[in-house]
């Protein structure tokens, strides 16, 4: 039933958590909508076969609708689209509030490309690596206009919105290659920005994260990868390779020292202007407007893009924003290396046992 | 206008009110209110903008239907930076 | 000042033959000639967005380059998009047929300020022009929302577009704040609010709209001018700003605009529906108070654009539930034509045809617009070919066929000639035709993810975009045919009385076409505009 | 230009036909005020992001040149409101005299208004230049610059406006209804500087 009205309808394959359960609202939504219209069609055929004008036609008898009627229309519509809405906006919160734990991806998009960073200091370009049955949440960064993260098979999407972080998360089903679609126009070649999701069993993923670990002239890959994707004409990008930059550590640390970050957080745990970055992910912290949060790759780079909005108590609020002038990657590499910190001596497993520390550490699990 | 219109007196004492509350919110901006200071000097800026639209406009006296538009601009107007700025703090 | 009964207007020569200098038209203020301009003005308009629209639909018949090149594909759907919202279905039935009609059916001698409707007609000549020698000059490519920070960045001619539509905004301002005047305070001695025809109703909730969101629309407009010109960045994240502000404010206005283009339309339906079937309808006040409701609601849905635009959770709840809301009003409209059929006297003509394609379009339109409000599916189908199909539903199989329908219902009385029923009628049938099958396949594309403003599309969606190519054709056939028989009618059909359709909406109680005064006797306001079960004295 | 408003010669019309001008001045002034009712909205939007460099550019600007500003406004709209009870009243000339002092605070305004854009510009703070602020100054003064220059051109509008009804009262013997829906006008661009103001002068950082 489910498989044959998904395909009447052209829908994707359910290759996500939560397709199947969007899809019967779709089912339920559109079949209520044909239904509506063919009766008002069918009635409306009816009528005017059944009041067709006789000659001699000249005066009709004056009808007025009953208020009694009108207000059951009207109570009965309202309460099915509320309805609609009330399962809709569940549906629909669900998808904003990625599961806590969830494996965290930095994605970054630009004209006309996507990038994805990964714990591990891993990249990826054009084509996003997962693994099968755990939650992913994709934080994501424009370096320029605003472009549309959109995965079909998965039934989410979201906008990549140019200076803020933008959030989405999905839990592929099963092992395969699903497409990524740029759905924001975003300029000359946005319909050939693509990419794809490619989700491997746990084991594999393991496997791939350490083989993607050797290291390869980054900068050639990154560079073919680059012609590749700005080629129109391609159907399907095929960019199996990987761009791996090095030491995670070592580049996050450049980029720290270049922005001027170090002056005021320092390595070692010692309390400067700012926090310490050692042991600082994954630990909770106290926010000054009086929330309480883990400081995961999320919170770390909305600090640097809105640090007024995020400060941690107990400090002066003197960071200045870097919303624009820190592009995405530099901000992945420095969100890498203070994880890196972290798990030097591992405090975020203590003092969060909830978010597991193991997926971060390189090689199999 | 249905209603006789306003006269010099009305008018001259809304006047004498609108340069007394410039000159509280004058005085006000030199104390330190701490949260208060955004909410209090744009209160005093609508009961100032009401009395202009009131009485100089002769919104109080006009027909309700000639004053249908200003009240919708009234409600759609915040309506919008209410909604905004929901969502701006919310987000 | 003399009041028209005591006029030497009897025996006055129409309207159309009063004067027939160049300058007897471009200098009128006749509120019956400046209607016409502006249906002369929309039709060349939405000629011109026709044809890049069936470029477009060619360039999809194979998944790469077919006919144009990526970039030209780019200017080209904002050319159309441009065209079609701002040039033809904004001015074409409030300023076409409403500037024709408004008068007419308040027994008023014109609107209330005339000349600033003539001024209002130049505004929008003037704003046309320099849109459209703006895409001469190379065009935008930025898509008809102008998001920024890319309108803002595009190396395109941003700039002109921008400030052509910005002046089509006043024109669109003037002609509302005409409407509602002459709505308010030309209604003659003895009429109601409620005595009024419908579709003037529509035309006045419209008006509403105009006068009170545009003015955001030039504002938005005028801060992508200067964020492009100047590097203000008033949206710009790298200087402070938010992109997703000009979103609000964008939306603000071209939310509301939507419900510009669908309420006259409606109002064009709540009269055909009454005269075709000789009917009361079925509740006048339902029809009446669903386009205020419509109008003052629909502004409230606006963010229901930025569900994935990383807009807070709490607002799109916010925005979701209002917007599932404002549908009741137009379901409540639907039922209410549905039961003014019923026990009428009803005769299959033209513009009675077109109706019944707009009930079965427009609710099934509709329905998948609220449909989008149940946010879940709005994620998977926002900036996707479904949201094209779904607006196409409301705009051309909403708005268009009004428009259609208005023209071959009001032709006697614009021309004083009766349109051709069997080729009406044929076209009809090629417009049904040709919509389904462009559209439908459209909304199966978009729920298998194809996104909208694609040049280039994965080879698996091309059987769909075949479809709908071969759809386009038959639907330009039929919109050709129809306007094609109605101008033919215009100059060569047979003569029509003053009442050809036996109507008793207040229009019709004067010659066809109209004297220049409109009226030579104050109107008569018995029998009232609906009411059939009487015998009408003024047959 | 209010020949554009000129009636409609209608017998059936309402008898009060005066009131076509005064809605229809009703209207614009609501679409008007949604023009800055979108800039407050930015305003506030900013505001909220960037509250500290929006209060470090409250205290950058010129405060006495705002204060005075809102006074010398105040006091027009008291003259305009006051002329129109005289013409009312059938007092021309007193009429066509505070006309003038409106018109004459106006220009005062304007050139107050002149003074502080001069002391930006020589500061460097010219609209051209709102680009090389840091990010919250730059959306701060580009604000500045829209919503005080929108302001002041609807000031000269109001005066052009003015002018003209002026004229016609002193040489055309118009009566008090064009007079009024002028001043209405002017009291709208007198209601949106009450929110200018201690949006851009006041509400500073720091008491002082």
């Amino acid at each position: 039933m489910n498989d044959t009205l998904r395909g009447l309808l052209g829908l994707p394959e359910q290759a996500s958590s939560v397709a199947r359960d969007i899809d019967m609202l779709h089912l339920f939504v559109i079949l209520t909508t044909l239904l509506g219209a063919a009766c008002v069609g069918l009635v409306a055929l009816w009528f005017a076969v059944r009041f067709r004008r006789r000659p001699g036609d000249q005066l009709t008898p004056r009808v007025q609708a009953n208020p009694w009627w009108e207000a059951g229309l009207i109570g009965a519509l309202t309460c099915l689209f509320v309805g609609w809405w009330v399962i809709g906006y569940r549906q629909y919160l669900h998808l904003q509030v990625p599961p806590i734990g969830a494996y965290e991806i930095l994605v970054s998009a630009k004209q006309w490309m996507w990038s994805f960073a990964y714990p591990g200091g891993q990249r990826s370009l054009s084509m996003l690596v997962v693994p099968v049955g755990r939650p992913i949440k994709l934080v994501m960064m424009s370096r320029d206009v605003i472009h549309g993260f959109f995965v079909p098979a998965f039934r989410i999407k979201h906008d990549v919105v140019p200076g803020y972080v933008s959030v989405a998360w999905f839990q592929a089903e099963y092992a395969g290659t699903f497409q990524i679609l740029c759905t924001q126009y975003c300029g000359t070649s946005h319909s050939t920005m693509r990419g794809e999701v490619v989700a491997l069993a746990p084991a594999d993923f393991a496997l791939w994260l350490q083989g993607s670990r050797q290291p390869t002239r980054a900068a050639e890959a990154e560079e073919a990868a680059e012609r590749q994707a700005t080629t129109p004409g391609g159907d399907r990008l095929d960019i199996s390779h990987l761009a791996i930059d090095g030491d995670p550590i070592d580049r996050g640390r450049r980029a720290a020292a270049r922005h001027g970050c170090l002056s005021c957080h320092t390595e070692d745990g010692q309390r400067h202007i700012g926090p310490t970055w050692r042991g600082l992910y994954g630990s909770r912290v106290e926010l000054a407007d009086g929330r309480s949060l883990i400081a995961d790759a999320e919170y770390l780079t909305r600090c640097m893009m809105d640090p007024l909005g995020n400060a941690v108590a107990g400090y002066q609020t003197v960071m200045p924003s870097y919303r624009g002038t820190l592009d995405p990657d530099d901000a992945a590499s420095i969100v890498e290396f203070i994880k890196c910190l972290a798990m030097a001596d591992a405090p975020a497993a203590v003092a969060n046992p909830s978010l597991p520390t193991q997926p971060y550490r390189v090689g199999p699990p | 206008m249905s209603r006789t219109p306003f006269g010099e007196q009305a008018i001259t004492r809304v006047f004498l009110g609108l340069l007394a509350l410039a000159t509280t919110s004058l005085v006000l901006s030199s104390h330190d209110l701490g949260s208060g200071q955004l909410p209090v000097a744009l209160g005093i800026a609508c009961i100032k903008a009401t009395l202009i639209a009131l009485v100089f406009i002769g919104v109080a006296l006009a027909r309700p239907s000639h004053i249908i538009a200003v009240i919708l601009a009234a409600v759609m107007s915040s309506a919008m930076i209410g909604l905004v700025i929901m969502d701006v703090m919310t987000r | 000042m003399t009041p028209p009964a005591q006029d030497s207007t009897a025996g006055a020569k129409s309207y159309l033959v009063a004067e027939t200098t160049w300058s007897s038209w471009l200098m009128t203020s006749d509120h019956k000639r400046i209607g016409i301009m502006f249906l002369a003005a929309t039709f060349l308009a939405m000629l011109l967005g026709g044809v890049v629209a069936l470029i477009l639909r060619i360039e999809h018949l194979t998944p790469h380059h077919t006919v144009v090149d990526a970039m030209t594909y780019n200017r080209l759907f904002t050319l159309h998009g441009v065209i079609m919202v701002w040039l033809f279905m904004i001015p074409a039935i409030p300023a076409g047929l409403g500037n024709f009609l408004l008068p007419l059916m308040l027994g008023a001698r014109d609107v209330a300020f005339p000349r600033l409707n003539l001024l209002s007609f130049y505004v929008y000549l003037l704003g046309a022009g320099i849109t459209l020698s703006a895409m001469l000059m190379g065009g935008t490519d930025t898509g008809w929302t102008f998001y920024t920070p890319y309108s803002a960045t595009s190396p395109t001619a941003v700039a002109p577009v921008v400030a052509g539509v910005f002046v089509l905004g006043i024109s669109s301002i003037m002609s509302g704040i005409n409407f509602i005047v002459t709505t308010h305070a030309l209604r003659p001695r003895g009429m109601g609010w409620f005595d009024m025809p419908l579709f003037v109703w529509g035309i006045y909730a419209t008006s509403i709209i105009q006068v009170v969101a545009t003015p955001v629309l030039g504002l938005s407009l005028a801060l992508v001018v200067l964020d492009h010109s100047f590097s203000w960045g008033i949206f710009d994240p790298a200087r402070g700003g938010d992109p997703v502000l000009f979103e609000h404010l964008f939306w603000f206005y071209s939310h509301p605009a939507v419900y510009i283009m669908i309420l006259p339309a409606m109002g064009v339906i709540s009269e055909v529906v009454c005269t075709f079937s000789r009917k009361n309808p079925l509740s006048y006040k339902a029809i009446a108070y669903s386009s205020l409701g419509i109008a003052l609601v629909g502004f409230l849905t606006w963010g229901h654009h930025l569900f994935v635009a990383g807009q807070s959770a709490y607002a799109s709840g916010a925005f979701g539930i209002i917007s599932e809301l404002v549908a009741v009003f137009s379901a409540i409209k639907v039922v209410t034509w549905l039961g003014t059929m019923y026990r009428g006297s009803i005769a299959f003509t033209t513009p009675m045809a077109y109706v019944f394609i707009f009930l079965f379009l427009f609710v099934f339109g509709g329905m998948t617009g609220v449909a989008q409000a149940a946010m879940s599916l709005d994620v998977h189908w926002h900036d996707t070919y479904f949201i094209v199909a779904h607006f196409h539903f409301i705009m051309v199989g909403g708005t268009l066929t009004g428009l259609i329908a208005g023209l071959h219902y009001w032709l006697p009385k614009i021309t004083g000639r009766l349109p051709n029923e069997r080729v009406g009628l044929i076209a009809a049938a090629l417009v049904l035709m040709g919509f389904v099958i462009t559209f439908v396949p459209q909304f199966l594309l978009g729920n298998a993810g194809m996104p909208r403003r694609y040049y280039d599309y994965p080879v698996r969606f091309q059987a769909l975009n075949v479809i709908s190519t071969v759809g386009s054709w038959l639907l330009s056939s039929g919109i050709l045919l129809a306007f094609g028989s109605l101008l033919h009618a215009a100059f060569r059909g047979p003569r029509a009385g003053s009442n050809p359709w036996g109507s008793r909406s207040f229009e019709w109680r004067t010659a066809s076409p109209p004297i220049t005064a409109n009226f030579e006797r104050p109107l008569d306001l018995v029998p009232g505009a609906y009411d059939y079960s009487v015998v009408n004295p003024h047959d | 230009m209010t020949e554009l408003f000129a009636e409609t010669q209608d017998g059936v019309a309402l008898a009060e036909r005066d009131s076509l001008r005064r809605l229809g001045m009703m209207v614009f002034l609501a679409s008007e005020a949604m023009l800055f009712a979108g800039m407050f909205t930015l305003y506030a939007a900013g505001r909220i992001r960037h509250p500290q460099a929006f209060a470090d550019g409250v205290d950058h600007n010129l405060r006495w040149v705002g204060t005075a500003n809102t006074y010398v406004l105040l006091t027009s709209s008291w003259c305009i409101a006051m002329a129109v009870v005289r013409l009312r009243s059938g007092s021309r000339r007193s009429a066509l005299l505070l006309v003038s002092a409106t018109m004459l605070l106006g220009l005062l305004f304007l050139g107050l208004k002149g003074y502080e854009y001069q002391w930006h510009l020589a500061e460097g703070d010219g609209p051209m230049a709102v680009a090389r602020h840091d990010p919250g100054i730059a959306l701060f003064m580009g604000l500045y610059w829209l919503m005080t220059g929108t302001h002041a051109l609807h000031v000269i509008a109001g005066l052009i406006f003015l002018g003209y009804v002026a004229w016609r009262v002193a040489y055309r013997q118009a009566n008090d209804r064009l007079l009024e829906v002028a001043a209405w006008y002017w009291h709208l661009v007198d209601l949106i500087w009450v929110f200018i103001w201690p949006l851009f002068y006041l509400l500073g950082r720091v008491s002082r």
